[in-house]
């Protein structure tokens, strides 16, 4: 005699449960194949089940109005003979609870967790630090363990005879957190021996198309670079005085827009320097409106997102798009447009600043503006000594379209209007 | 109702569960009393006969009549036994079901007769494009049980290699055409399997099917288009059976006219046959057959009987209708009004049909064993690999790699 | 608040939908009396009358072109296709006619319908009973595709498509409709009630058209999913105990690009998930944008679990569906250096 | 495919098809590492190498070799021995001496198997798709569902269009089967097993003739390394035409036809004909096409882990490749049972060792002059005649030596080949020095035994670096 399970079946149209309305049988009773045991309604149907053995019956399971899931054991026989029970699913018996019971919580029994295997190395490799042709040489069992934690030989630095990698070097290796070290000091500790490793980088991404655009801006801009010194003492003044009291909303005031808003004012008197050059046609867009370029240095590298429309920006309206377009460039959020249209850019290496510098014009413009750094210093003010606050800016123009005279006159009248920032305020300054 | 505002109307049946059931609103002729033109005769001649009914035996089970079709006792008897074996097979495949040896299975109860006499009537070579109900052909034809039932347990000797879902048979020589889960498009295909065989001048013709429920479709009218301006040789018939899943007749367009009656339309003949009665449904397609035969085109048949159980396994009729509705159709059960007739004209006993159904029971309990042994569904299936042939001719790259994917 | 499965949500959606605007009116295939094969439009009838949800002749091109002229009158037809898989006989009128309508009448008409079908596999349906057609509408302009994963969503979106004034195909994943589902088939069956989207206002809500939901933040990649395959990928995420970003698309038109972008752009890697067959599958369209707009943001091809370039095959469910093992494996190829 | 319903069905972890040196390997790892695995092999388990191949070879070469000194110490005496009457050979007991070797080694496999809880299933396996193979066993058709399946069906001797096996044509597998020496033997094909056989038989008095169509016996090692053998086969009557083509045999079928390169033709009266030209994967015959696993040419394509391009589908050993080597297939068998066991592993091996057990034996590991020869290399070579050892053992005087090939630059060994009498036991070590990775410098800062033969590789290393002592 062995035991027969018959598990209430799986119905159709994913079906999760059903209610028992009747029983046809009691514990005891024996029955014959397809005798009706039981009738049960789901949602869709009330259906009789019936005996698919003929035996005994030993157990069942749900009283009248139960709700029993699918796949859990219905009844329970001693058959005759080897018959396997009719599982089609190893679902584990679920509890059945009295009516009217809420659809049953069938108990999510928790599926084993696998361990998480440890998440394989992610050692980003800086460079590979011997040729891609030769392979790393290496020990069976240090080629063994490394291959274990997905670290590519390729990357290690070995110590040994012949570059081979020794057990202690990928220790090191992994102690470094899988990334390559500075030139291995030789083990001596003698700082001046010769060091042979080499680097190889391939410029890929964002890092392949700034030397693109780079290098096609210089080969093809003739640039004009022209620094010239301003006294941003009245304007450091007037920018502290607008953030101490600026309300909670706007952002810090920085020199950036005070030079955004001088720009604006500016471009009707010279429009070809708000302008693009397109080279094959031979040529010159002069724009009204005013798309100002900001240089932002994102760990992908440098990018240059655009405050667009600048003319239509009071100074917080700037402050407020400056800081939008930066960060957006930064976390890698700023879309094509945004990083595109620019018709002059502004470059700052902030506080790095340096006294002056020779900026790359960002092609197909024609003129970029870099303001250096602030320094307080002794200057001959109306035949007295004074401390003031000079910066120099720094500005590069394309000698095709900007000749120097002009130019010297725009950053000259640049410097009137930033040197008495009130007039940035008038209509016709 | 304010006379000048429009408003829609929404058919509903007669009858809804909790009400009394009541077919008399059927005009239900006496048997005999429709004429039998000649098959040669001109269609504006047959306009009457779409809305009458075509009916050989009388409440008492004797043949009566122009369309009796004068059969043999051995060829009765034979359709006899294929109705009780397709009774005997659903009853016993719908318990499977719930033994959880198939996911889904559908019987045909009821609809017996229809199958099984125009399988009978037709020739072996005929091409028979069948609807799920229709399973009584290929009893009729002796198609091995056990190959039904592997093909509905999807186990390792299905047929259909595990690709198909149960009942959806395919039988080619057996004349029966592969059948699919849609419902009226493979009815052009058996117009187009007649112009094919008229085109090859061949002498073999074909019979397809269709629900009432499914004439709603586009395929149905463009299909009745086709098969009357190029008379095809071919037998259109549309199993009324009463019901479509929860939805009655009159939701097919029942109400206004019959369904025999939209032969008209396209210059068919339509006849309208009792579908529970064995001998009249296979006068009717012996008309159509010899007319067909006769390069005089194709003709459209309404079988009109009764959907006696649920649609499937995963349907239950309680819930739109009354629960003793079959027990109260007029026209009765085909399987008894057969047995009755061959009773009465001295060829039959009620031994010889308790032997029958003895016979068959334990011949389909036999094919179910046979076919539990290869495995009930889940239990046994044909290789995961055929899960990637037959997509093509032969697999292109993609089934390839995703079979090696897979790793079958 | 109330614990409904993605049935319930739908019609109390429905039921609300009746309420509020007397221009909506249901039919399809035995929904009105029945209450639909999936109980749907469960009692719907009764409450509502005999004119606002009823029976439809087995025509779909019928259904969806009477729809279309509703439509056009000035009403708000909801219908249902029994099975996705029968949508293919109205594909005429949805395409040639409601996709096109408001285009080519200048803006005159519109077709403002609601096509609600069951889809996708899971359930032994076999060839006709478990297809996945959203990339075949994906591509046809003027329709817009919306696909629920849980009931909050089904309900808000649902109620989001009706009010609608484009002609809306939403495809409920019929395997999830009683509880979620994630491809873990030799498991007890789950039911909405212990899950936290299986809790809904009973009240009116709406959730937009074409915004994808962070399911589970994340940072080493970005998993695009939607309808059951939402489950399945959360599955395989806490399988893998890969820290991944799981978005759930909820419509694939209009879709939600800027975040799907913003995620890639963020975690450099992106697996995309569907059950529909591979080739052509929607899953072609998301790894050609997410290439076109994150090229040099990727750090390993995109990949693509899907069902097989087979037709749906009805016993080997459990080889086709695309499972947790699947996903896990596709997303582990994304991290080999 | 209808199974009829009494075959018996059984599930598995692991199926390993084929018992030979990589299937039996992959089984007992399997095993070891708890997995469930079940070893289908249609003939004896040890495979090629076992019954028909290595081991049998080298007994009857160790045979011939104890023959060959007893006749000559019959003829003169040596080292003060002498023989009355020469040593007669009966050839049926020496393949039985043979086949109880075999048998115990076969038995040892049988039992190691049976320890590491493996199913052996003795029948031919037919796959009808990529996890489910039929196998006929005597006790009727069991059908085996694995989820991993690892492929290891070796391969067997390829056969001469010309030369048909059968009769007087006979492969390798039957000559170590013979109960009776030939008078005369051809052999065609001057590979390594046609040579290794060739020369016992030599040894025990069979007139050898041997036809290589390529222009070198032993194509494959450089001529300096095959000089001293070419030489031995020279000194004992051994006819080689190379650069031969063979057309058949003759019309009454004692002789073997050949044509040489300038056209002129050879006829070789023969009693048998032994046919080594090489050996080919076994692919046919088990339903390899029913798996949709992709092929490289002749052989299953593999990456560096055997995995073959279906899922879970693993092959190893003679039927992935080359070299054709029962060590190559159980490292293999070893590495694919601990990658299905959960392991990161992949084949990345710098050095396949590779023995000629002919007289005099040949070493090569690594690359050797075709192919390392160039000038950034270095060589070393210590002739044997200068090792104490070798001459202790009579073994100096075949010109046989010890040669290193090693990299200019950094001093990296890359081959390291050696030729001579007993040399094959070095092999071990020049494979460890060329898989570590070893410099000249760690050979030469190592102390070799005194006397031994090793000590001719650490001579031939400082020979290398221009400081030899013992030449």
């Amino acid at each position: 005699m062995t035991r027969f399970i018959f598990r209430l079946p799986d119905i159709g149209e994913g079906v999760t449960q059903a209610e028992i309305v009747a029983w046809h049988v009691r514990v005891g009773d024996r029955v014959a194949e397809d005798q009706t045991l039981v009738d049960v309604m789901s949602e869709k149907a009330t259906v009789d089940m019936t005996s698919p053995v003929a035996g005994v019956v030993v157990a069942i399971n749900g009283e009248a109005g139960d709700f029993v899931p699918v796949g859990s054991t219905l009844v329970e026989f001693e058959v005759d003979g080897v018959a396997d029970s009719s599982d089609t699913k190893p679902v584990p018996a679920a509890a059945v609870s009295p009516k009217p019971a809420p659809p049953v919580k069938a108990p999510a029994k928790q599926a084993p967790k696998k361990t998480p295997v440890p998440p394989v190395m992610l050692a980003e490799p800086e460079s590979a630090i011997r040729a891609s042709t030769d392979t790393p040489l290496a020990s069976p069992a240090v080629r063994r363990r490394a291959h274990e934690l997905g670290i590519a030989l390729q990357y290690v630095p070995g110590s040994a005879a012949a570059g081979r990698i020794t057990e202690q070097d990928l220790d090191d290796f992994i102690a470094r957190g899988g990334v390559a070290a500075a030139p291995p000091i030789d083990s001596q500790g003698d700082r001046y021996a010769k060091r042979h490793g080499v680097r190889e980088t391939k410029l890929i991404g964002l890092r392949r198309r700034i030397a693109e655009r780079m290098q096609e801006a210089k080969r093809n801009i003739p640039h004009f670079g022209y620094v010239e010194e301003f006294d941003m003492t009245e304007l450091e003044a007037l920018r502290r005085e607008l953030n101490e009291d600026r309300r909670e909303n706007r952002p810090k005031l920085t020199l950036l827009p005070f030079f955004m808003r001088a720009i604006v004012a500016l471009v009707p008197e010279f429009p070809h320097i708000n302008s693009r050059y397109d080279e094959e046609p031979g040529v010159l867009r002069s724009y009204d409106a005013v798309h100002i370029g900001i240089a932002t240095q994102s760990d992908a590298g440098l990018m240059v997102p655009v405050v667009r429309h600048c003319e239509s920006l009071d100074l917080w309206g700037c402050a407020r798009e400056l800081s939008r377009v930066t960060a957006a460039a930064r976390d890698g959020t700023a879309t094509r447009d945004e990083l595109s249209g620019s018709t002059i850019t502004l470059t700052s290496l902030g506080t790095l600043g340096g006294i002056s510098a020779t900026p790359v014009i960002n092609a197909p413009e024609v003129a970029i503006i870099g303001p250096n750094k602030l320094v307080d210093r002794p200057v001959v003010r109306d035949g007295q000594i004074a401390i003031r606050t000079l910066m120099n800016l720094s500005c590069s123009f394309d000698h095709r379209i900007v000749d120097g005279h002009d130019a010297a006159r725009f950053v000259a009248q640049l410097r009137r209007l930033i040197e008495k920032p009130a007039r940035l305020f008038m209509d016709r300054p | 109702m304010e006379d000048d505002k429009l408003s829609l109307h929404i058919p509903t049946p007669r009858a809804r569960p909790g009400d009394p059931v009541t077919f008399d609103h059927i005009s239900i002729p006496a048997a005999g009393l429709v004429r039998r033109p000649e098959i040669s005769a001109s269609e504006e001649q047959l306009r009457d006969l779409p809305y009458d009914l075509i009916r050989v035996l009388d409440p008492d089970g004797k043949a009566v009549g122009p369309w009796n079709p004068q059969l043999s006792a051995d060829h009765l008897r034979r359709g006899l036994r294929a109705m009780l074996l397709t009774r005997i097979f659903d009853d016993q495949l719908f318990r499977a079901h719930r033994q959880g040896k198939t996911t889904f299975f559908m019987k045909s109860a009821g609809e017996e007769a229809i199958g099984a006499s125009q399988s009978l009537a037709l020739r072996a070579s005929d091409m028979c494009f069948p609807t799920y109900r229709v399973v009584s052909w290929l009893m009729a034809r002796d198609y091995p049980v056990v190959d039904l039932v592997n093909q509905i347990y999807s186990n390792a000797n299905d047929p259909l290699k595990g690709r198909q879902l149960p009942i959806l048979y395919s039988a080619r020589d057996y004349g029966f055409y592969s059948l699919s889960g849609n419902v009226g498009t493979r009815i052009g295909h058996a117009v187009g399997w007649a112009m094919a065989s008229a085109y090859k001048r061949d002498t073999r013709i074909a019979i397809g099917y269709i629900g009432e429920g499914s004439t709603a479709e586009g395929d149905f009218h463009e299909a009745l288009t086709f098969a009357s301006v190029y008379r095809a040789p071919v037998i259109l018939c549309v199993t009324n059976n009463q019901w479509a899943i929860s939805s009655f007749q009159g939701i097919a367009g029942g109400e206004a006219t019959t369904f025999a009656a939209k032969a008209i339309a396209y210059g068919l003949p339509g006849l309208r046959v009792d579908g529970n009665d064995f001998l009249a449904v296979h006068a009717a397609t012996e008309w159509a057959a010899q007319r067909a035969r006769a390069n005089h085109g194709a003709t459209l048949i309404e079988l009109f009987t009764y959907r006696a159980a649920g649609h499937s396994t995963s349907d239950d009729p309680t819930k739109y209708r009354p629960t003793n509705e079959e027990q109260a159709w007029p026209l009765g059960d085909p399987i008894e009004r057969l047995k009755q007739h061959l009773l009465g004209i001295g060829e039959w006993s009620e031994l010889r049909h308790t032997e029958l159904i003895a016979e068959l029971t334990e011949h389909v309990r036999g094919a179910c064993k046979e076919a539990d042994a290869v495995g009930t569904f889940g239990k046994s299936k044909p290789s995961a690999r055929e899960m990637f042939e037959d997509v093509y001719k032969e697999p292109d790259w993609r089934l390839i790699e995703q079979r090696r994917e897979l790793g079958v | 608040m109330a614990s409904m499965n993605m049935v319930q949500a739908l019609n109390s959606a429905l039921d609300l939908a009746l309420q509020r605007d007397e221009d909506t009116l249901i039919f399809g295939q035995d929904v009105g009396y029945f209450g639909g094969v999936f109980r749907v439009t469960d009692k719907l009838q009764e409450k509502h009358g005999v004119t606002r949800c009823f029976d439809a002749p087995i025509a779909e091109g019928g259904i969806i072109a009477t729809a279309i002229g509703m439509g056009a009158y000035g009403l708000r037809p909801v219908v249902e296709i029994q099975f996705a898989d029968y949508i293919l006989p109205a594909f005429d009128q949805l395409v040639s006619e409601a996709a096109r309508l408001r285009y080519r009448s200048g803006g005159q008409f519109s077709a403002p319908i609601t096509v609600r079908s069951p889809y996708g596999g899971g359930i032994f349906g076999g060839q006709t009973h478990s297809q996945s057609p959203e990339a075949i509408f994906a591509h046809i302009s003027g329709l817009k595709t919306v696909i629920p994963s849980n009931p909050y969503d089904a309900k808000g979106l649902l109620l989001a498509s009706i009010a609608d004034d484009d002609p809306v195909i939403f495809l409920e994943p019929k395997r999830v409709y009683n509880g979620p589902f994630d491809g873990y088939h030799d498991r007890a069956l789950k039911t909405w009630a212990e899950h936290p989207m299986g809790e809904v206002p009973e009240e009116y809500y709406t959730v937009p058209l074409g915004k994808a939901a962070i399911v589970r933040p994340g940072s080493a990649m970005t998993l695009l999913a939607y309808g059951t395959m939402v489950h399945v990928a959360a599955a395989a995420i806490e399988e893998s105990g890969i820290d991944a970003e799981l978005l759930d698309l909820r419509s694939i038109v209009p879709l939600d690009i800027d975040t799907i972008v913003a995620s890639v752009k963020r975690t450099g890697r992106c697996v995309i998930v569907h059950e529909a067959s591979r080739y052509g599958g929607f899953g072609a369209e998301l790894s050609a944008l997410v290439q076109e707009r994150c090229f040099h943001y990727l750090r390993s091809p995109i990949e693509r679990v899907a069902g097989w370039d087979t037709p749906y095959p009805y016993a080997f469910e459990w080889d086709y569906f695309p499972g947790p093992a699947r996903v896990e494996a596709a997303m582990r190829r994304t991290l080999e250096p | 495919m209808n199974r009829s319903p009494m075959t018996q069905t059984i599930k598995t972890k692991v199926l390993v098809v084929g018992g030979g040196p990589g299937g039996y390997v992959a089984a007992i790892r399997c095993g070891q590492l708890g997995l469930d695995t079940v070893l289908v092999e249609a003939d004896r388990l040890g495979g090629t190498c076992l019954i028909r191949g290595c081991i049998p070879s080298k007994a009857i070469i160790h045979a011939a070799g104890q023959f060959e000194s007893m006749a000559r110490a019959a003829q003169a005496p040596r080292f003060g021995i002498a023989l009355d009457t020469a040593p007669r050979v009966d050839f049926a007991a020496t393949t039985r001496w043979k086949e109880t070797i075999v048998d115990r080694l076969n038995g040892g496999v049988r039992a190691l198997l049976a320890r590491a809880k493996v199913r052996v299933l003795s029948g031919w396996g037919t796959f009808s798709d990529a996890k489910t193979c039929k196998v006929a066993t005597a006790a009727g058709e069991i059908v085996i569902v694995a989820e991993h399946v690892i492929l290891a069906t070796g391969s067997t001797p390829v056969e001469l269009p010309s030369l048909k096996f059968g009769g007087r044509v006979i492969s390798s597998t039957d000559l170590l089967s013979l109960q009776a020496l030939p008078q005369r033997l051809v052999v065609v094909g001057a590979g390594y097993i046609g040579l290794e056989l060739g020369i016992a038989l030599r040894k025990l008095g069979v007139a050898v003739s041997i036809v290589e169509a390529q222009s070198q016996i032993l194509p494959l090692y450089d001529a300096k390394l095959v000089e001293p053998l070419r030489r031995w086969l020279e000194r004992h009557g051994v006819a080689v035409y190379v650069g031969a083509k063979v057309l058949g045999l003759n019309s009454r079928g004692d002789a073997v036809e050949a044509e040489t390169r300038q056209g002129d033709k050879l006829t070789l009266p023969a009693d048998r004909v032994l046919v080594t030209v090489g050996r080919q994967p076994l692919t046919s015959g088990w339903g390899l096409e029913e798996m949709a696993v992709a092929m490289h040419g002749r052989f299953v394509k593999i990456d560096d882990r055997c995995a073959t391009s279906t899922s879970n589908v693993w092959a190893i050993g003679d039927l992935v490749g080359e070299p054709m080597l029962a060590h190559k297939a159980s490292a293999q068998g070893e590495m694919v049972a601990e990658i299905i066991a959960g392991k990161r592993r992949r084949f990345d091996v710098r050095a396949i060792p590779a023995i000629c057990f002919t007289e005099p034996e040949i070493v090569s590991v690594g690359q050797d002059l075709d192919a390392a020869g160039g000038d950034a290399t270095m060589v070393g070579v210590f002739p044997l005649q200068a090792n104490g050892r070798a001459l202790s053992m009579d073994a100096g005087d075949d010109g046989g030596f010890v040669r290193v090939i090693a990299r200019k630059s950094d001093h990296l060994v890359l081959g390291i080949q050696a030729v001579g009498q007993h040399v094959s036991e070095l092999a071990g070590e020049f494979a460890t020095a060329i898989e570590m990775g070893a410099v000249l410098e760690d050979i030469a800062g190592t102390i070799h035994a005194h006397p031994s033969l090793g000590e001719a590789f650490h001579e031939a290393v400082l020979k290398s670096l221009g400081h030899a002592i013992h030449i």
